[in-house]
């Protein structure tokens, strides 16, 4: 093909180009004639088709993303919000925080190893951008059907992919989930969170400022990975009879990444940069166009000094790639001899690629012929936005009619034993070591704590044991049912999961899991979501720091069930008390919060092969007088556990086992309905005899009902006058389900 | 006393072996693989990571860095060498440490808290133990099966070359369920699991890993 | 006895790191010949106890396409050595 | 143009898990043929721009001994493909 330059455009007006196979509308591609005032060269059609993707313009998104920001609460922890590659918040001391998750789901469908491998890459890149030493990864995880074939191909891979990358920059991986639904066959959601740690003055911003600064791309070189796949795999509807486009997977070099990482904070440590950007989906496209589009708007790239790994790309192809591993920096020429001197010392390619100017435009050449030259924020920002059409589905009131409350419920000794031992050997129930040991928890030595345990902690300051706590949650059947309220939920549910530590929250990150966005019902779901988390936010007076989108998660017409990940960062301010859910010696054994009969959407309902009826209540209140609650009096609680999938039974059992004792419990009124209960607002403790009588009564001071559940000790749980089960047989039956699935 | 750490480009574990030597009271140092110069330190630790990505084979490149063309000869001559992890692979990639480490048997990359019994306590990095002690300490490892042949095998067990066991579910299939040994002269060890990542209960199953530091340092002030 | 050999290697277009390192160590270790381009493979060697039949061998294939090499980056050949 | 293959075997009396579990792999995923033994080896192809010269091939052999392969647990053999 030969060259298409600015020139050529302008004089062949009618040359037929195929915005159509790029993923482009009709609209869209008439906008970008009317922006250039002409029609664009094929360089820039390559730009604008990748950067107005769904992935990277959230053009169906937009609309309802704005609430994050309209309703923001005010918050004097915010440094960095939404928008930039990461979210920053003060966490004291001079320390700040950045944490983030994104997807990588279709290219892990397609190939789990290293679509998982490269998720976490990407993520890790983008916190590393911000100026902070990457700390930690979660990976919250969801599959089709634990014994579906595809499960067996897709599982295991994504869990080396991720363990591979990250034990292998020595990141640790200290947290997520990993849930089974039918709904995710075919369509696996594979999340990756990272949190970043920085000072304060070492915050870096992507940004392109001050004419004659130089653009430095730094890293892997460009290869033909995933030409396309921005547009190609995150933007349809993924079916296996179109083949993709260009069948390019990317490809992980993790080794890479670890010195691309060393490298880099040592250059921010000499201040070296003005603007930093790290090469994700859309490649340069993206990185030049946002850099330019942030600053003042002129930049002048030469393409043909992009270092190849293929000698054959076209600049089109160079500007598509995602070959990973790569960054983007603005340099002053002052600082450029540094800068060039420690790449060399860690052995990273790094090259001038062009530099900032005194206008307004994007211009890339190739070999000195100008191939774009376009408005980069035309580009970047002003992308289309759809207000696309959103409808409550009809049939959601039958669905939500059909309550699990209703089904025939287990009754005496040998149906409850039987129905506690479904649910703690069930998939999503069970023990998931044989995943979790596939990661390397322990690298840099700051973790506290790591899963299993509710939320992760990580020390951050050596000196003062300062840390942080994380955690990410989100129980996509309920968001099913009721997609605002299942939304709180999970918000509520990751709050928790933070405050039981003993931690503060202070900021909410997210990744939205839908379907597909032109399904009208899919939307309505998108649009409660969004609207639920933004006024949750508020009500808890957390900001949105950030988050991702990925849609078009179905097969067919059918869509996944919502799910809206939720990640709550808090900050512990000596990581020395944080509270797990282990304890030593005879403890009094005590629920706070009030149950309900709420059955609808839980994983008893689940395990009958049930979805239905209304999720459980959420009171954010509530939420944060128990956080406030454990914080205060987390020098008297040796151990809390937060209640949610599989209520008390599940969270008993798990703070049992992870302490290696048994116990004696009496529970007054329907044991069933105690057990499987999965009313929210709900944190199991335990707390030595002597203690239990001061901390009843200051629950009670706070107004949270208190129910004396019992003492620990013993080889078996014995529920007064309901049933006794031996801690061995739990212990065995929540272990096997996940090595009898899937050890090779 | 100096303790030199060395660091490759895909170490990861630098940071927490040179806090292991501050906590046993001795000063890092720290060597970097492209230098020769050992910085006159009394003692050397080679940590965990991924060495040069642990392409080709863990510990392959590392061999031929710069740095070890000083610490092989160094080591040859009694200077104590501690490698962890990778650096164990690092060490018998070297030749300083007789067989191999090769894929765990369960093909998975494994990270669990480990029971390990300590065999030998003549050496430079395991004199500050009890023999027969027994410690829990990270292992974290993909490639941890200590192989060698028979002869080999049979002259560690004869020399009393096994520095460490694994009590308990052989993790990774070495024989013998070697978790460490050391050369005949008991200045260079290798050994897979972490003990710098156990100083300290809060961030590590226990404290009992720091012995391994102290043996060297407390033995030579 | 025969050894049927199954050789798996990345496809071209997909990055090979562990060839990447490999071709940026040998010259700092001092050998003089300078490859274009290194790339690693895998071998599976499967040890018969006769010559492979053209139905085992179709089998063979089969396997090599599913469970030895990863379709998505991966080709291979096979080899048979009686 | 020219490829030389090195190829890196495990030696036999090593312990080789991968190969292991392609053996056990086979008969669960419906395959009728048994080897008798499965093992899993290496390869690295480097491609030249030229035939190797002979003192070519004593460097490339030389990089197989030492760099390429562990003598204590493998070992090599070497293809020139033109
Ligand atoms: N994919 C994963 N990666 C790391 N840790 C995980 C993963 N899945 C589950 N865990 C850990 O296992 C524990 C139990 O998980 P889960 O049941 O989802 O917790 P919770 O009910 O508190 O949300 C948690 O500590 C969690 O962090
Ligand atoms: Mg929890």
């Amino acid at each position: 093909m030969a060259l298409d330059t600015v020139g050529i455009a302008t004089n062949s007006p009618d040359t037929q180009q195929p915005w159509r196979e790029l993923g482009l509308k009709e609209d869209e591609y008439q906008r970008i004639r009317e922006i250039l005032n002409r029609r664009p060269t094929s360089s820039e059609l390559a730009m604008y088709s990748v950067m107005w993707s769904e992935h990277c313009s959230y053009k169906s998104s937009k609309v309802h993303l704005r609430q994050f920001g309209e309703k923001a609460p005010k918050s004097d922890a915010l440094l960095v919000g939404i928008g930039e590659n990461a979210g920053v918040v003060d966490v004291g001391q001079g320390y700040a925080v950045t944490f983030k998750v994104e997807s990588h789901n279709h290219p892990s469908f397609i190939e789990p190893y290293q679509g998982a491998a490269t998720g976490v890459g990407g993520i890790v890149r983008d916190i590393l951008t911000m100026g902070a030493r990457p700390v930690a990864i979660l990976d919250p995880l969801r599959f089709g059907p634990a014994d579906a074939p595809d499960t067996k191909r897709v599982l295991p891979g994504v869990i080396a992919g991720i363990g591979g990358y990250g034990n292998c920059i020595g990141v640790p991986t200290v947290g997520g989930e990993v849930i089974f639904d039918k709904s995710y066959l075919g369509n696996p959601l594979v999340n990756a969170l990272c949190v970043g740690v920085m000072k304060h003055e070492d915050i870096k911003l992507a940004k392109a400022s001050g004419a004659g600064n130089l653009v430095v791309l730094f890293g892997a070189k460009t290869g033909g990975d995933g030409i396309g796949g921005v547009s190609v795999l995150a933007s349809e509807t993924f079916s296996e009879k179109k083949p993709t486009k260009r069948p390019a997977v990317q490809v992980g070099d993790p080794f890479t990444e670890k010195v691309l990482i060393e490298c880099s904070l040592e250059i921010f440590k000499e201040d070296l940069v003005v603007g930093i950007q790290d090469l994700g989906g859309a490649g340069l496209s993206c990185a030049t166009s946002e850099l330019a589009s942030a600053g003042t708007g002129g930049m002048r790239i030469e393409l043909d000094r992009v270092p190849l790994r293929d000698a054959n790309l076209s600049p089109e192809e160079i500007l598509m790639s995602e070959s990973q591993e790569r960054m983007c920096a603005i340099v002053p020429p002052a600082k450029i001899d540094r800068f060039l001197e420690i790449c060399k010392k860690w052995d990273v390619v790094a090259t001038v690629i062009g530099e900032v100017t005194s206008g307004e435009h994007l211009e890339i050449t190739w070999h000195g012929e100008l191939i774009v030259d376009v408005p980069p924020r035309t580009v970047a920002h002003d992308g289309p936005v759809y207000n696309r059409p959103y409808k409550r589905p009809e049939n959601q009131g039958d669905l939500c009619a059909d309550a699990a409350e209703n089904l025939p419920r287990p009754t005496g000794e040998a149906e409850l034993a039987e129905a506690i031992l479904k649910l703690i050997s069930s998939p999503n129930m069970a023990d998931k070591t044989w995943i979790t040991e596939q990661y390397d928890k322990y690298v840099q030595g700051n973790t506290v704590a790591a899963g299993p345990s509710d939320a992760a902690v990580i020390r951050i300051d050596e000196e003062s044991f300062l840390g942080v706590a994380v955690a990410t949650d989100c129980n996509g059947r309920f968001c099913k049912l009721d997609p605002y309220q299942g939304t709180q939920l999970a918000l509520a549910e990751a709050f928790r999961n933070v405050a039981v530590t003993g931690a503060k929250p202070l900021a909410i990150t997210n990744c939205l899991n839908f379907g597909s966005p032109e399904d009208p019902g899919v939307m309505w779901q998108f649009a409660e979501s969004v609207r639920a988390l933004a006024d949750g936010a508020l009500e808890m007076g957390l900001p949105v720091t950030g988050g991702n989108v990925s849609f078009y998660n179905q097969t067919g017409d059918v869509a996944i069930v919502p799910t809206p990940v939720i990640g709550i960062l808090g900050v512990i301010d000596d990581v020395r008390k944080a509270i797990s859910y282990r304890f030593t010696g005879e403890k009094e054994l005590i629920l706070l919060g009030e149950t309900l009969e709420e059955l609808s959407g839980g994983e008893w309902a689940d395990g009958c092969g049930h979805l239905g009826g209304i999720p459980p209540r959420v009171n954010l209140q509530k939420e944060i007088v128990l956080a406030d609650f454990i914080h205060a009096q987390r020098d008297y609680i040796a151990a809390a556990h937060d209640l949610s999938d599989g209520g008390l039974a599940v969270a008993l059992i798990e703070m049992l086992l992870q302490s290696k004792t048994g116990a004696t419990v009496s529970i007054h009124g329907d044991p069933f309905m105690h057990l499987f209960s999965e009313s929210s607002g709900r944190i199991l403790i335990a707390v030595s005899s002597e203690d239990s009588n001061y901390v009843v009564g200051k629950a009670a001071d706070a107004g949270i009902t208190t129910t004396r559940l019992g003492k620990s000790g013993g080889e078996n749980l014995e529920i007064s006058g309901v049933l006794s089960l031996s801690m061995l047989h739990l212990q065995e039956a929540n272990q096997r389900t996940i090595p009898a699935l899937f050890n090779a | 006393m100096r303790v030199g750490v060395v660091t490759f480009p895909g170490t990861l574990d630098d940071h927490d072996a040179a806090r292991a030597v501050k906590y046993a009271g001795g000063e890092p140092v720290s060597l970097w693989h492209g230098d020769t110069d050992l910085k006159d330190v009394a003692g050397v630790i080679l940590p965990g990571g991924f060495s040069y990505g642990d392409y080709l084979r863990c510990g392959a490149i590392a061999r031929f860095s710069p740095i070890m063309s000083s610490i092989i000869p160094a080591a040859e001559n009694g200077l104590p060498v501690l490698g962890i992890c990778n650096g164990f692979q690092v060490l018998c990639e070297s030749h300083l440490l007789p067989g191999a480490l090769t894929r765990n048997v369960g093909l998975h990359f494994l990270c669990r808290d480990q029971e390990i019994e300590i065999v030998n306590t003549q050496s430079a990095w395991s004199g500050d133990f009890t023999r027969g002690q027994r410690i829990t300490i990270p292992l974290k490892n993909g490639e941890g099966s200590y192989q060698c042949d028979d002869k080999t095998l049979q002259e560690l067990e004869e020399n009393n070359q096994v520095i460490a066991r694994y009590v308990g579910i052989n993790p990774n299939g070495s024989r013998n369920a070697i978790a460490g040994i050391t050369n005949k002269q008991g200045n260079v060890v290798g050994i897979m699991p972490h003990p710098e990542h156990a100083i300290d209960a809060l961030t590590g199953p226990s404290a009992a890993g720091l012995a391994f530091f102290t043996s060297l340092v407390r033995a030579r002030v | 006895m025969a050894r049927v050999i199954v050789d798996v290697v990345l496809k071209d277009e997909i990055l090979d790191p562990q060839g990447d390192a490999i071709s940026r160590a040998l010259p700092r270790m001092g050998f003089s010949f300078t490859p274009t381009a290194v790339r690693q493979g895998k071998s599976f060697i499967l040890s018969l106890d006769h010559a492979p039949s053209a139905s085992e061998l179709k089998e063979i294939e089969n396997a090599a396409a599913t469970l030895l090499s990863n379709p998505v980056i991966e080709t291979f050949t096979i080899r048979v050595e009686n």
